[in-house]
């Protein structure tokens, strides 16, 4: 792997530049205690630390709503309508949700491909940037809290700028032109102070062990009490669901227009926590209830995606921070594991 | 399968349907009818295939996409059959359509039923109300190909029995086979006028002429029926490892992508239109909230 | 919709002209006549709007939420109604608001100003002077007007959308500020649409001038208005001037102006000095129209005949000249706004300590709206009382159809027929707001 | 596609806009609507008093928008009349869908008392009533929510009505849309009391958008999946009082009757 070092004046040079590439984003302070993925209007507005933002990276690939076709009904035609092929940068995400997006391309891209989420795929470009935990962050025991694939360069803090790793060929092609001019050679001060920074790092999470025998635990412990006390809190509100960056469900509807015979056919972020999620003609429900919604979700999030040999969940911490009834996942599912203390 | 106006060469839009018009249609019961469709580019036409099993995403513009079983025979090329009951937004602007009218397609979707581990076996099909539906295709087929299969009993079971999908079709069948090796069971549960058979399909397995040491099952209908036949099914000594059944769950895409069809636990996480509809007896009994 | 009757038979034969609902006005109205083919005895605008107890309900209600429910008495002016509220709310807790927030304020006022007079103009009234029952059927054959009146509609709306957060019920404002303020960007869109919009603001006054065919129904009144801060003209004032030459404290509005429950509708009816008396766009313009400034007091100047203090048709006029007005005005504030704009503005959050009340009075767009809010030291509501441009102009409105109808009666016309929409357009002229009228009253 | 059973899609839809007891608003969105020429042309407007004096009453219509809450005993006369003649009929706006602002509880006042504050006794002729929506009196075959309505859900109804269905229902709250909206939570921050999680979608979290807290103006999440209590307990959690979390409710949804149960559950006998 390549690796190159950049300062931090360097950095806002280089986000400068990124802005001719495409649009850019990266994370903002949205208000006292939230951050989003913002378009990057002036770059001493990037958020160089930060949790988590509020909504995940995927809706840069896989926008809320989108218009899948466009229709005449005496044609009796779809019309397709693909993304633009204008590039969009994202600067500024951690590991875990690079890992999320990459369990979305093992649905939208390795089978089947869905061509809207592929095309904004390939005209992405993903730039990573370390972090440090806070008491809701459990990628760790999740094991992507270090990624070594799906970004095209990563951005790791040191006291005087940022180590970056190359991840791709498009990564080279964004340091090469400024190779010696932005970007310097890494030296063993700067490995030592990455070093430094993974082993505080590693030390802050609060919650350790192997969580690999979970989904074996989830299934052993189907009726756990849990379920039942958690989801007489849950608001069925689906913030668990549209925050997290490895959530994928939709719903596609047509939206006739006013002249009678065109339309759109639209598909925009679903959630299983919703009732109509599971409910079939004749008013038959699969997820009848509250708490059979509350427990799908903890079933499927935990469920293995093969492409990443990591669970979908990739413990971020969104789903419990963004929770207005203050349900805890985390929590909840070490309770139903049986895992031992960590947690404050 | 799929074609699209505005697309290059070799990219492919797995949600653009192709066109089919509707031919024919037949009303079978009150809310039930049966739909003869024909795809208007011969191309399409001549190389689209299915499993019995299968099912495709009908598409009315403006309105939206149903997923429909195809009932018919695999091998009426460039024609498919879908028995459409009038359950709600779409299916009730379907049952207005009249012959002529264009609807997109797309599909077939699902894994369908494993036809060929079925070669050289006796056939049980049971099906409950709209379970005929997916059952008259894996019926036809073995049909069409009946050196393939042995003996073949359906049992063909509604509420009432007006309600009895293809309830003529299947008699005729049975007048025209007149030999022993196809049995037709027709059961209203509902109905004391029925003129016929009444009570379960677990309650006429006397009538079922199959040797059940080597015989394939496929099961179409509500999940309670399924419990209760599998029971029955392994008390009589049916082989497990060849019993199928069919499920049914909301759908938008069919492709394993909308995740309205998830179904199982954290171990096993299933998508029932790309991993199913069908699913055989193990996965069933061990995946927890399959039925 | 409209018929003669017979009277039940009384000493003298009476008969009636009823106009069962009033077209094209915002709420349920009716007219009754009753006549002895030349004298008018009765003349009433029945008024079938369900009663809405507004100041009842919000009774006991924290002050926060009550101003949240107050708007609700009118869709047409509810930004008039939401700012009024505020401020008689405000002055109740002690709270000043900050200049930003009251030009803020002021532009979301102005918006409403903008699409109400638009809505009424284009799509109300102007199918009566251009013979129309609506605008869909006006559209044929006027196309550019209604486009014109369409694209006023947008902005007022969209003024009131980026600063309100929407156009009928704007949560945005609220005490002490906004939620959120509009981005400078907004703004700035805001201001160069308003400057392109300068021709489709006197496209109303230009068609009501060239169509003038009103009936006629001079007679001298009182108008009364507020006396507009700062020496210009708009909306906001603390000092009521009675064109008598007498002038009050916005906080004496109760005792000037009475209102008093009458027999046929759930809108109270107001007099100043047991007098009736006209409020809204001529009132102001016969009190204030001098001024105005730049083109509208060109126009103003220009169709000053057609602005005739005796004349309630003349109603619509003054609304076409403040249509120009106003567009002017607004591009003005926000020219003023952006050179010292503070888009991250905190809104002072209300702090309530003790017991209050408070008064605040402003021009809505048909005339004078009055708030009087007393809270306690909770903040909960203890008493509220609004006063309403129709409930005031009530009187003087049926005043104007008795002589209107007693005019033609003695011009020997009796047939309803044409009696009835002629009487509607005098009605419509004064832009009444019925759900207003009928969901407010007193509490002691 | 046809729209009217038999005539072949060649005839415009009838259309009728009426109010009861309200602001206006609704029917005001209705006629303000970007399209509203488009909708003119698309369907025959046969009664629709606040634009056209060639509105008929009664007259036989497709659809009939009801505006307003029913307030009076000639709202409710009128409300039988409109059923009767039309074909569709549509509940616009939260005062018709669920009683609106002008609702409250019987109980606190009633609503002889009410009455009699506000217009003293006797002098008034008409007979006023306690608000209620209108679907207590007649069948509803459409509800569009909200005060006032959502131009985009106005405009869904009257195209998918074009195309001969209704739109696909919403049955999620608000709060939904707030997180696609990518809004930073109110009640998560600063612990205001929030509507959002019970109230129905369709808004795309105006309110909150503007910093405000949803006050519930789309009345609660329909087939009882809003969950009242647990917002409740929230609350509760977040240090709300009794008092706020009953005034919050009560704006939109003073007639609800499980608030007060339910309060009583969640904060037990205490305000
Ligand atoms: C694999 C499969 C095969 C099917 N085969 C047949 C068949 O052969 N014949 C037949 O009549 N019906 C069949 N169905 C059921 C059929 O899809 C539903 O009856 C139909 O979707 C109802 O749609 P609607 O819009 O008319 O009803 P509504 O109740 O108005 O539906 C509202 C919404 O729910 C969705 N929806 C409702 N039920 C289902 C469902 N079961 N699956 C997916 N989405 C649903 C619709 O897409 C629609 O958007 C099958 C379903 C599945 C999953
Ligand atoms: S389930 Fe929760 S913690 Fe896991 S990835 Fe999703 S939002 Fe993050
Ligand atoms: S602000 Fe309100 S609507 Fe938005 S997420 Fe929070 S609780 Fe939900
Ligand atoms: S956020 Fe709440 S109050 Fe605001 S419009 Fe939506 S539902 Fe109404």
């Amino acid at each position: 792997m390549r690796y190159v070092k950049i300062s931090k004046q360097n950095t806002y040079e280089f986000l400068e530049r990124l802005k001719k590439i495409g649009t850019l984003y990266a994370p903002h302070k949205i208000s006292e205690k939230f951050f989003d993925f913002c378009e990057v209007d002036d770059v001493k507005d990037v958020m160089f630390e930060y949790q988590r933002t509020i909504r995940p990276p995927r809706r840069f690939f896989y926008p809320e709503r989108e218009v899948l076709f466009t229709f005449d009904t005496r044609k009796v035609e779809l019309y397709e309508n693909l993304p633009s092929d204008k590039k969009q940068i994202l600067f500024g995400v951690h590991s875990c949700d690079i890992v999320a997006l990459r369990t979305m391309d093992s649905k939208f891209i390795d089978d089947q491909p869905d061509p809207y989420y592929k095309s904004r795929r390939e005209n992405g470009i993903v730039i990573g940037l370390s972090c440090l935990p806070d008491e809701y962050c459990f990628c760790n025991v999740r094991r992507v809290e270090f990624v070594d694939a799906g970004f095209d360069l990563f951005f790791h803090e040191l006291p005087d700028g940022f180590l970056v790793r190359v991840g791709t060929v498009v990564g080279h092609k964004l340091v090469d032109p400024y190779e010696g001019e932005l970007f310097e050679e890494v030296c063993p001060d700067d490995t030592e102070n990455m070093s430094k920074f993974e082993e505080k790092r590693t030390s802050m999470f609060t919650t350790q062990g192997n969580w690999d025998n979970l989904r074996y635990f989830m299934e052993l412990r189907l009726n756990h009490p849990m379920y039942i006390r958690e989801s007489e809190k849950c608001l069925g509100c689906g913030n668990c669901t549209l925050t997290c960056p490895s959530c994928k469900c939709y719903d596609v509807q047509d939206i006739p227009s006013i002249d009678g015979r065109t339309g759109e056919r639209i598909r925009f972020w679903d959630s299983c926590q919703f009732r109509s999620h599971g409910l079939v003609a004749g008013d038959h429900n699969f997820r009848e209830t509250k708490q059979d919604r509350f427990h799908n979700r903890y079933q499927c999030k935990n469920s293995y995606c093969s492409a990443t040999t990591t669970s979908f969940c990739v413990g971020c911490g969104r789903c419990t921070y963004f929770c207005p009834a203050d349900i805890q996942f985390k929590k909840n599912l070490m309770e139903i594991a049986g895992y031992k203390g960590g947690y404050s | 399968m799929s074609q699209s106006k505005t697309q290059d060469e070799g990219k492919e839009n797995i949600y653009d349907t192709a066109k089919c018009r509707l031919l024919r249609k037949y009303k079978l019961s009150e809310s039930d009818k049966l739909f003869l469709f024909r795809f208007e580019d011969p191309e399409i036409a001549t190389n689209w295939r299915f499993k019995p099993g299968q099912f495709v995403e009908v598409s009315l513009l403006g309105l939206g996409e149903v997923p429909i079983s195809i009932c018919s025979s695999a091998r009426r090329m460039g024609f498919f059959e879908l028995c459409i009951r009038n359950a709600g937004r779409v299916t009730s602007q379907i049952h207005k359509l009249q012959p002529g009218s264009l609807v997109g397609i797309r599909g077939p979707y699902g894994n369908g039923f494993p036809m060929e581990q079925f070669y050289n076996r006796d056939l049980l099909l049971v099906a409950a109300g709209l379970g005929m539906a997916p059952l008259r295709s894996v019926f036809l087929y073995a049909i069409d190909n009946r050196w393939l299969f042995g003996n073949i009993t359906i049992i063909n079971s509604a509420k009432f029995g007006n309600e009895l999908l293809f309830k003529r079709e299947l008699e005729a069948m049975k007048d025209i086979a007149t030999a022993e090796d196809i049995s037709i069971v027709q059961t209203a549960t509902r109905d004391p006028d029925f003129k016929g058979l009444h009570g379960r399909a677990t309650s006429h397995f006397e009538k079922v002429n199959v040797d059940p040491k080597n015989c394939a099952v496929a099961m179409c209908g509500p999940p309670a029926m399924y419990k209760g036949m599998f029971e029955e099914l392994i008390a009589r000594g049916y082989d497990p490892r060849y019993i199928f059944v069919t499920l049914e769950r909301r759908m938008k895409c069919g492709v394993g992508k909308c995740g309205h069809c998830n179904i199982g636990t954290a171990t096993s996480w299933k998508y029932a239109c790309k991993d199913g509809p069908v699913f055989d007896y193990y996965a069933i009994t061990s995946i927890p909230g399959l039925i | 919709m409209s018929g003669t009757t017979k009277k039940k038979s009384t000493k003298k034969i009476s008969r009636q002209i009823s106009v069962d609902h009033i077209a094209r006005i915002e709420g349920k109205a009716g007219i009754e006549i009753r006549h002895d083919g030349k004298n008018v005895e009765v003349s009433q605008v029945k008024i079938f709007e369900g009663p809405r107890y507004f100041e009842a309900i919000t009774l006991g209600k924290s002050v926060e939420e009550a101003t949240a429910v107050f708007p609700r008495v009118c869709s047409f002016c509810a930004a008039a109604h939401k700012i009024t509220g505020i401020q008689a709310a405000e002055k109740a807790i002690g709270l000043h608001p900050t200049k930003q927030t009251i030009k803020l304020r002021e532009l979301l006022y102005i918006g409403d100003y903008i699409e109400s007079h638009a809505l009424h103009l284009f799509l109300l009234a102007l199918p009566d002077f251009l013979g129309y029952p609506d605008a869909f059927s006006m559209a044929k054959d006027y196309p550019e007007v209604l486009s014109a009146g369409l694209a006023l509609k947008d902005i007022g709306a969209d003024i009131q959308t980026i600063i309100g957060s929407r156009y009928i019920h704007q949560e945005n404002a609220m005490m002490g500020g906004f939620g959120k303020l509009p981005t400078k960007k907004n703004l700035e869109i805001l201001e160069t649409r308003l400057r392109g919009l300068r021709n489709e603001g006197e496209q109303a006054l230009e068609t009501l001038v060239g169509n003038r065919n009103w009936p006629e129904v001079d007679a001298k009144r009182l108008h009364l208005a507020i006396e507009p801060f700062d020496g210009t003209y708009t909306m906001m004032g603390d000092i009521v001037h009675v064109s008598d030459g007498t002038k009050f404290k916005v906080e004496a509005y109760k005792m000037r102006i009475c209102e008093s429950v009458v027999e046929h509708s759930f809108a109270k009816h107001g007099h100043y000095n047991e007098q009736p008396f006209m409020t809204g766009a001529l009132s102001r313009n016969v009190l204030f129209g001098d001024r105005l400034i730049e083109r509208a007091k060109e126009l103003a100047d220009m169709y000053v005949e057609y602005l005739d203090a005796s004349n309630p048709m003349s109603n619509n006029f003054a609304q076409a000249i403040e249509v120009v007005y106003y567009i002017q005005r607004a591009e003005n504030i926000i020219h003023n706004l952006l050179s010292s704009y503070k888009p991250n503005e905190k809104r002072i959050k209300p702090h309530i300590t003790k017991a209050g009340t408070g008064v605040s009075m402003t021009e809505a767009p048909r005339g004078m709206l009055a708030y009087t809010i007393s809270v306690d030291k909770n903040g909960k509501v203890k008493g509220a009382d609004i006063v309403t441009p129709t409930a005031m102009f009530l009187p003087i409105l049926e005043d104007d159809l008795k002589r209107m109808s007693e005019g033609l009666l003695q011009q020997g016309i009796k047939d309803a027929k044409i009696i009835g929409p002629k009487l509607e357009t005098v009605v419509r002229s004064y832009d009444p707001c019925v759900s207003c009228s009928v969901h407010v009253s007193e509490i002691k | 596609m046809a729209i009217i059973d038999g005539c072949d899609g060649e005839c415009q839809p009838r259309v009728g806009v009426y109010a009861l007891t309200s602001c206006y608003g609704c029917q005001l969105k209705l006629a303000t609507v970007q399209k509203i020429m488009e909708i003119a042309n698309a369907v025959s407007f046969e009664s629709f008093y606040m634009l056209s004096s060639a509105s008929k009453h009664p007259a036989d219509v497709d659809v009939a928008f009801v505006e307003g809450s029913v307030s009076t005993e000639k709202d409710l006369e009128e409300l039988y009349e409109i059923r009767k003649h039309s074909r569709i009929l549509v509940a616009l706006g939260a005062c018709s869908v669920n009683g609106g602002v002008q609702s409250w509880a019987e109980g606190e006042m009633t609503h002889e008392e009410l009455h009699a504050k506000v217009y003293g006794t006797g002098k008034i002729g008409m007979k006023g009533l306690q608000a209620t929506p209108i679907s207590k009196h007649v069948e509803v075959d459409y509800y569009l929510p909200g005060c006032p309505p959502e131009e985009d859900e106005i405009m869904y109804f009257i195209s998918a009505f074009l195309f001969g269905t209704f739109p696909e229902p919403k049955d999620y709250p608000v709060c939904s849309e707030c997180r696609l909206a990518g809004n930073p939570c109110i009640l998560i921050e600063r612990g205001e009391p929030c509507l959002g999680p019970v109230t129905t979608a369709g808004c795309k979290a105006r309110c909150i958008t503007f910093n405000v807290p949803c006050i519930g103006c789309r009345g609660p999440v329909p087939h009882d999946t809003a969950w009242f209590d647990s917002l409740a307990m929230t609350f509760k959690n977040k240090g709300i009082s009794k008092d706020q979390v009953r005034e919050r409710f009560r704006i939109f949804g003073a007639h609800n009757p499980n608030l007060e149960p339910m309060l009583k559950k969640i904060y037990g006998g205490t305000d």
